[in-house]
């Protein structure tokens, strides 16, 4: 019986543990990453909540346990999916072809482009930044600045940055952000003795198990100020901190402060990788334009199309043990699924076919 | 701050502005709030730009007033927005551009009412035609006035014979722009340069040798807000609001404020003159106050139009700096001699606001 | 010989003291408010006083209280204090055999074998009266030498003595102390020294004399010794008023006046002053209070709150931290009343604190034979309103639930926050709707409201806990009670045992439902629950610490249940108990049907 | 002044940065509980001054948090430290020391 391939779209947290997972079954995985290194938007994350270990030991461990089974594709990107037979033939940006017996979409999430919230003026006022942009601050040296070179006095977190959110079609919760604003307001108070640090939310979702301590915690041990209320609108001072104008929904009254640096939550959309998958695949989205597997709790790594399937934050936002779960048991779904279709039919060759002349 | 953001979105928001043969529409109350405005829209379209703009007698209001404050309903209002309609295509025009802001956001209320209720408009043709018989179209392009100058402002920079240059400095003068809330809060789409970050008035500045002043409350209010001001015992919302805003502004050192609405320049000229009596504060240099113009008032002093026929005496805080600025010639003994020559009358002296004649 | 220069130390020394003790004690009692004089005058000639010598004997010299605490702690107080005295009393009597008078100079006694060493020893035998002086002396000497061991160490090793946690000095402290160590071993010294010459002492000078003569000049270190003895005497003395030691003659008089009935009142007044000085900082406090942990000189525990009393300078933090419970009260061999002082303390810090309550419109209600108080903590109980209705309705008690609808504070909190006079607000309040009500019995499940109902709101009603109601009403055979066989042990709260002194009713009442097995701790030394409403100043985790130990001392028995009588107990033990908790009003409503019930259905019979 | 038969309305916005935030960092100083508020109401809903005023200690806190202490003084007054909120409080706030503390700070800064 020749051997069987598996090819993993995607080289984040979710294509990277699929990967190893499907290759400690001894098949062999071809797992492809546009970008040119592994580990996705966690590779670019300095610290994870909630116990704040380093985003690089979750990544450097994933990538470890990757086998010799696992043929590693990165800078690559797919020009085209086809149906061959029972199996999938993927042409790469370099012509070269892959033939796989399955399919694994791992294609991940993209920031929300916090631009679009035009009143928070991300772009604008220089001391409005991202989630992101505070993790690469924190990963470079740990020194926060405000665009003046000024140490923040004080910092303002916005929670439900392209969440939750009509105005901008996002209509879901992107579940990490809380959580993460909480994280970051405990660093920003800890880098940064004597800072007073805001978070703005509509509402505190804190469902993880330790989730609820670190939220207790910033409160108790770093005086991290809650501000229920969303941010209507940010404006900047002459002396380049920020105005922002909330209700304050606790006391019914709204309210303006000043802040040194704005730091929007940007929440997670669907990724620019999968709306490509998407249109190559003509695959069905949900209303909030997440890939929709078959059955959102019985079958959610399954796309009704036989040998292809769905892990990680492509179908829905998770944090990083969910999509590890997740995609361990897509994992799952693929061995099964090619259980049942080996013992039916040989599959065509399924080694590594290099049809390009070795450029 | 960062322009080149700004420019992104500005790019982001842009619309079709026709290039001739508008049919001109007018404000219920600017003729006597601001009355040389309107006038100054026409000449300038028909004289400097040489377009073909008209105007019908028959116009109405478009209800606005009366449908914000809760006495009109909707139906009548789309009945009587289909009218005014019904004259521009009488007149064999399909460019409408209404000289109101409440009645820009209103028919673009209406416009967007039909998109989604076809229904609604066919039962309001059915009401026009039993009323009045007449049909309409709808307009093909719908801009604001102040749309209309932002296209052709370039123009007239260049045919204008004034700066906004201080010609005592040399620095341009620092200009605040404020936009009627209904031009594009509603529909963001439909101004110039978004909801947030409108380019509509922002563009004339920069364009006429001005500093745009962007403050802290510049989307704010004037506070004109309909059930605001028109009853009295609403107006301290109203004056509050204008107070924030100048309170905000400030810091700036505002050497004018510009404004694209029938309310707001009226509210922000004659609220800095109540402010000052009740509270002794002035918001300009020297206790004066911060000259408020319309575009049209503006577009008409860069091109070196009579300050007197622009209707710049009507104005509770004086324009002479501003025009001293910009060195603009004008005959103080004629700032209240009417038209005909005649003695108009003139304000009595504030207490704490300065007047300089 | 009857005077060298070198008794001039100890001399001034002494006589400066009584100065000091003199003008100090004239000044308080003074001061007393003028109720508390009367009872001085009335009871200074009568039985009260010889009932204070008694007392004074068995606490200020034997230590009693302190040999029950712990023998070895007891030892070293007593072998200082019976011993010093002793050797004070017997010098006298022997100083009169040489000097055949009746009133010697008070130095004489004290250096008398110095005096005695011109060869006028009257006689060697042992067994004559000068030399079973000399026997007698030596072995008080000895007496006192062994406690200064012990003393020594239990400066280092404090658990020997009961002890976990020993207190600090201050310097006066340390001046005395010291001072006092030496007096001892220099007595010793200078009488071998000079017995080694004149062997006019006894089996210890005698032959540690001698031993030291076999190799130091004890001739010329005699002198300079009687010399180095005075100076600590006199130090001693001087330093006394202005140290710990000042606790020995203030006790005496503090016994004195409480036999005469002298209470302390709500605020600060002179006699304060007694009970502060009577404070030796003995440290048995500390252990006794189950906030000992964070203690430390600011600490909460009674030796360092009254350490920082006598100064004026108490900490917030120590003045409002303590959780009132009293159970240092129960171990204070010297019986200061330390919740007296505390809220004194509490008063003055609060002086500025304000209270309205002018929303409070007047209340009535209907009238009934017995009225029922729930009180605030019963309202977040709901399981103990609904049985003692149950009960009330069973008994067939013509009552009325006078707060069913909430209720105003009974002031008790406030009281212990030092916001007396607003407490009092709120207390005319509930007088008003209490006597509205025209019952002769008030029955009360908050043993907080019960304190304070008891003792300050002054009204005629009988005023009962439901404990001693219920047991009344099961006595009455009004309510009749099944026995299971289930394991229970009691959880005394504060305010009902120690505060009210409630002990025996709530275990009888228990005694005919279950099983009662005793406790580690309980009756007058049960811990504190954790939740006391007297602590205002600790936070969450303090109190979760305390509810661990109250457990601990619970569990001692494995019991099936803990059945306590008080809502606030119930609710804070709750939090950590690996068993069942509740209230004895709850117990009963669920046996007081005529079905048997066991324990798992009474387990899981659900709240509300 | 003329009379023009109005007045400026006073804006309800609270202006946090001009606001007397030392009430607020003297409890956090002296009831460090005063910060783990998590505004959930359960104190005010059990309040036993709460069913005769409209005193809430949830949004005394919040107040007190964001400097608007105008009439905090004399709410603090209503309070009977009865401790019906301390055992409902789900984050174990400190709440009876929070009000004392509240009065203290009020003493202490001569306010």
């Amino acid at each position: 019986m020749s051997e069987k391939k598996v090819v993993v779209i995607g080289g984040g947290v979710a294509g990277l543990e699929a990967a190893s997972s499907i290759a400690a079954f001894g098949v062999e995985v071809a797992l492809i990453e546009k970008d040119d290194h592994l580990g996705g938007h966690v590779d670019q994350w300095d610290r994870l909540f909630p116990s704040r270990r380093p985003a690089k030991e979750i990544t450097g461990y994933l990538i470890e346990r990757l086998n010799e089974k696992v043929t590693v594709l990165t800078g690559t990107e797919i020009q085209k999916i086809e149906r061959f037979g029972k199996n999938w033939k993927l042409t790469l940006n370099d012509s070269q072809t892959l033939i796989a017996d399955a399919l694994l979409l791992a294609t991940g999430f993209d920031l929300f482009e916090a631009r679009k919230k035009e009143e928070y003026g991300y772009g604008i006022y220089d001391n409005v930044i991202t989630s992101a942009d505070l993790e690469k601050k924190f990963s470079l040296d740990g020194k926060i600045r405000n665009a003046q070179g000024k140490v923040p006095e004080r910092v303002g977190f916005v929670h439900c940055v392209g969440s939750r959110d009509e105005k901008v079609g996002n209509l879901y919760c992107s579940r990490v952000c809380c959580v993460t604003a909480v994280k970051q307001a405990v660093e920003v108070s800890e880098m940064i003795p004597g800072c007073e640090v805001f978070c703005f939310y509509m509402d505190l979702r804190m469902f993880g198990l330790d989730f609820e301590a670190l939220y207790k915690e910033s409160q108790e041990k770093w005086g991290v100020h809650f501000i229920r209320g969303r941010l209507s609108e940010a404006f900047e001072n002459q002396d380049g901190s920020v105005l922002v104008k909330v209700e304050d929904t606790l006391a019914g009254r709204p309210l303006k402060m000043k802040v040194d640096l704005l730091i929007l939550m940007s929440g997670m959309v669907t990724s620019s990788g999968t709306k490509k998958l998407m249109d190559l695949l003509q695959l069905e989205t949900d209303e909030n334009s997440f890939l929709q597997p078959s059955d959102r709790q019985l079958q959610a790594n399954e796309t009704g199309i036989p040998g292809l399937f769905l892990a990680g934050t492509c179908t829905s936002p998770k944090s990083i043990d969910e999509t590890i779960a997740d995609s361990r048991a897509a994992a799952l779904r693929i061995m099964e699924y090619m259980n049942s279709v080996g013992s039916q039919q040989s599959a065509v060759s399924s080694q590594l076919l290099k049809t390009n002349d070795n450029k | 701050m960062n322009i080149e953001g700004k420019k992104i979105i500005w790019k982001e928001y842009q619309k079709e502005i026709a290039e001739d043969n508008f049919f001109y529409v007018r404000s219920c109350v600017r003729q006597s709030f601001f009355p040389g405005s309107e006038t100054t829209f026409l000449k300038i379209m028909r004289e400097t730009l040489g377009k073909n703009i008209s105007e019908h007698p028959f116009h109405t209001t478009c209800t606005g007033i009366g449908y914000h404050s809760d006495i009109v309903p909707f139906e009548t209002t789309m009945t009587v927005v289909a009218r005014q309609f019904a004259l521009m295509t009488e007149s064999g025009y399909q460019n409408y551009v209404p000289s109101c802001i409440t009645s820009f956001g209103l028919y673009l209320e209406v416009l967007d009412t039909w998109h989604h209720f076809p229904e609604m408009e066919k039962k309001i043709r059915e009401y026009l035609k039993k009323a009045t018989g007449k049909e309409f179209e709808k307009p093909k392009n719908l801009v604001h006035a102040s749309d209309v100058i932002y296209k052709f402002r370039k123009e007239i920079a260049e045919k204008g014979k004034y700066r906004l240059i201080n010609r005592f400095t040399g620095e341009p003068i620092r200009v605040v722009e404020h936009i009627g809330c209904h031009y594009a809060k509603m529909f963001p789409s439909k101004g110039v340069g978004g909801a947030e970050y409108p380019h509509v008035l922002a563009g004339m500045i920069e364009d006429w040798g001005g500093e745009v002043i962007d403050y802290p409350e510049r989307r704010h209010c004037c506070g004109f807000g309909f059930r605001q001001y028109i009853v009295k015992a609403n107006r301290g919302y109203s004056i509050a609001c204008s107070q924030k805003k100048f309170e905000s502004m400030k810091p700036y050192r505002p050497e004018a404020i510009l404004t694209n609405c029938p309310g707001c320049p009226f509210f922000f000229d004659r609220w800095q003159y109540a402010i000052s009596e009740m509270e002794g504060v002035t918001y300009g240099e020297d206790g004066q106050g911060i000259p408020v113009l319309t575009y049209e008032e503006l577009a008409g002093l860069v091109l070196g139009y009579d300050p007197w026929d622009l209707g710049l005496q009507t104005h509770q805080v004086p324009v002479e700096p501003l025009l001293n600025k910009m060195g603009i010639l004008y005959d103080p003994e004629k700032k209240y001699l009417g038209k005909n020559g005649e003695y108009l009358g003139e304000p009595a002296i504030a207490e704490n606001l300065k007047f300089c004649h | 010989m009857t005077f060298d220069l070198f008794v001039l130390p100890f001399f001034l020394g002494l006589i400066t003291l009584m100065v000091i003790l003199a003008v100090k004690y004239a000044g308080w009692i003074k001061g007393f408010q003028p109720s508390d004089k009367d009872l001085l005058r009335q009871g200074l000639f009568t039985r009260k006083s010889l009932d204070a010598t008694g007392e004074v004997l068995m606490e200020s010299l034997l230590h009693r209280k302190m040999f029950r605490r712990n023998a070895l702690l007891g030892y070293m107080h007593m072998s200082f204090a019976l011993g010093w005295f002793l050797l004070i009393v017997c010098g006298n009597l022997e100083s009169r055999i040489y000097s055949k008078v009746h009133l010697n100079p008070p130095y004489y006694p004290i250096f008398l074998k110095y005096f005695i060493s011109d060869g006028r020893v009257l006689s060697h035998e042992l067994m004559s009266i000068p030399g079973v002086f000399r026997l007698l002396m030596d072995i008080f000497l000895l007496f006192i030498l062994t406690g200064l061991v012990l003393a020594l160490i239990k400066r280092t090793s404090s658990h020997w003595f009961g002890l976990r946690k020993t207190t600090r000095h201050s310097f006066s402290d340390r001046v005395a102390i010291t001072t006092l160590w030496l007096i001892f071993p220099l007595r010793l010294l200078a009488e071998s020294f000079t017995a080694a010459q004149y062997h006019h002492g006894s089996f210890l000078t005698n032959n540690f004399g001698d031993l030291l003569n076999s190799f130091l000049p004890v001739k010329q270190l005699a002198y300079p010794t009687w010399w180095a003895y005075s100076i600590a005497l006199g130090c001693f003395f001087i330093s006394l008023p202005y140290s710990r030691f000042m606790h020995i003659p203030t006790e005496v008089m503090l016994i004195f006046f409480r036999h005469y009935g002298i209470k302390p009142a709500l605020h600060f007044n002179h006699y304060s002053n007694f009970e502060i000085q009577s404070c030796p900082k003995c440290g048995v406090c500390i252990d006794s209070c189950p906030l000992h942990t964070n203690a430390n000189e600011d600490g909460i525990p009674p030796a360092y709150f009254l350490r920082a009393l006598k100064i004026n300078q108490p900490e917030i933090s120590s003045t409002y931290g303590c959780l009132l419970c009293g159970r240092c009260g129960e171990y204070c061999p010297v019986g200061i009343n330390i919740n007296a002082l505390r809220v004194s303390q509490r008063i003055r810090y609060a002086k500025n604190l304000n209270g309205s309550f002018t929303y409070l419109k007047p209340a009535d209600s209907q009238v009934a034979e017995v009225a029922y108080f729930a009180g605030c903590m019963t309202h977040l109980t709901p399981s103990i309103k609904i049985s003692m209705e149950k009960i009330f309705n069973t008994a067939g008690i013509d009552y009325n639930f006078i707060d069913r609808d909430g209720s105003v504070c009974c002031g008790r909190p406030l009281w212990m926050a030092g916001k007396e006079k607003q407490a009092r607000e709120l207390m005319e309040h509930n007088k008003k709707l209490i006597e509205s009500t025209k019952c002769k019995t008030i029955v009360l499940s908050c043993p907080i409201c019960l304190k304070i109902f008891r003792e300050d709101y002054g009204i005629n009603i009988e005023i009962l806990h439901h404990s001693q109601y219920i047991l009344r009403l099961a006595e009455e055979k009004k309510i009749d009670l099944k026995k299971t066989d289930v394991q229970v042990v009691f959880h005394d709260p504060c305010e009902l045992g120690r505060g009210s002194g409630i002990f025996e009713e709530p275990r009888q009442l228990i005694r005919q439902m279950a099983n009662l097995v005793s406790a580690s701790e309980e009756r007058n030394m049960s811990i504190c629950c954790g939740g006391s409403l007297g602590s205002t100043g600790i936070n969450c985790y303090q109190r979760d610490e305390v509810s661990m130990l109250t457990l601990e001392a619970l569990m001692a028995n494995n019991p099936q249940a803990v059945i306590t009588a008080c809502p606030l107990c119930k609710k804070t033990l709750q939090k950590g108990s690996p068993v069942e908790v509740r209230d004895i009003s709850e117990l009963t409503s669920s046996l007081i049907d005529t079905k048997k019930i066991s324990m798992p259905e009474l387990v899981n019979q659900e709240e509300n | 002044m003329p009379h023009f038969g109005y007045t400026i309305s006073t804006d309800r916005q609270i202006d946090y940065d001009s606001n007397d935030k030392r009430v607020a960092k003297y409890l956090a100083e002296h009831e460090p509980s005063f910060m783990i508020c998590i505004s959930c109401g359960t104190c005010t809903a059990t309040c036993s001054a709460g069913v005769f005023t409209t005193f809430s200690l949830r949004e005394h806190i919040g107040n007190i948090k964001r400097g608007e202490i105008r009439n905090i003084k004399a709410e603090a007054e209503k309070c009977m430290l009865c401790g019906k909120c301390q055992l409902a409080c789900p984050r174990g706030v400190n709440t009876r020391n929070v009000i004392l503390n509240i009065q203290r700070a009020f003493e202490a800064l001569g306010l």
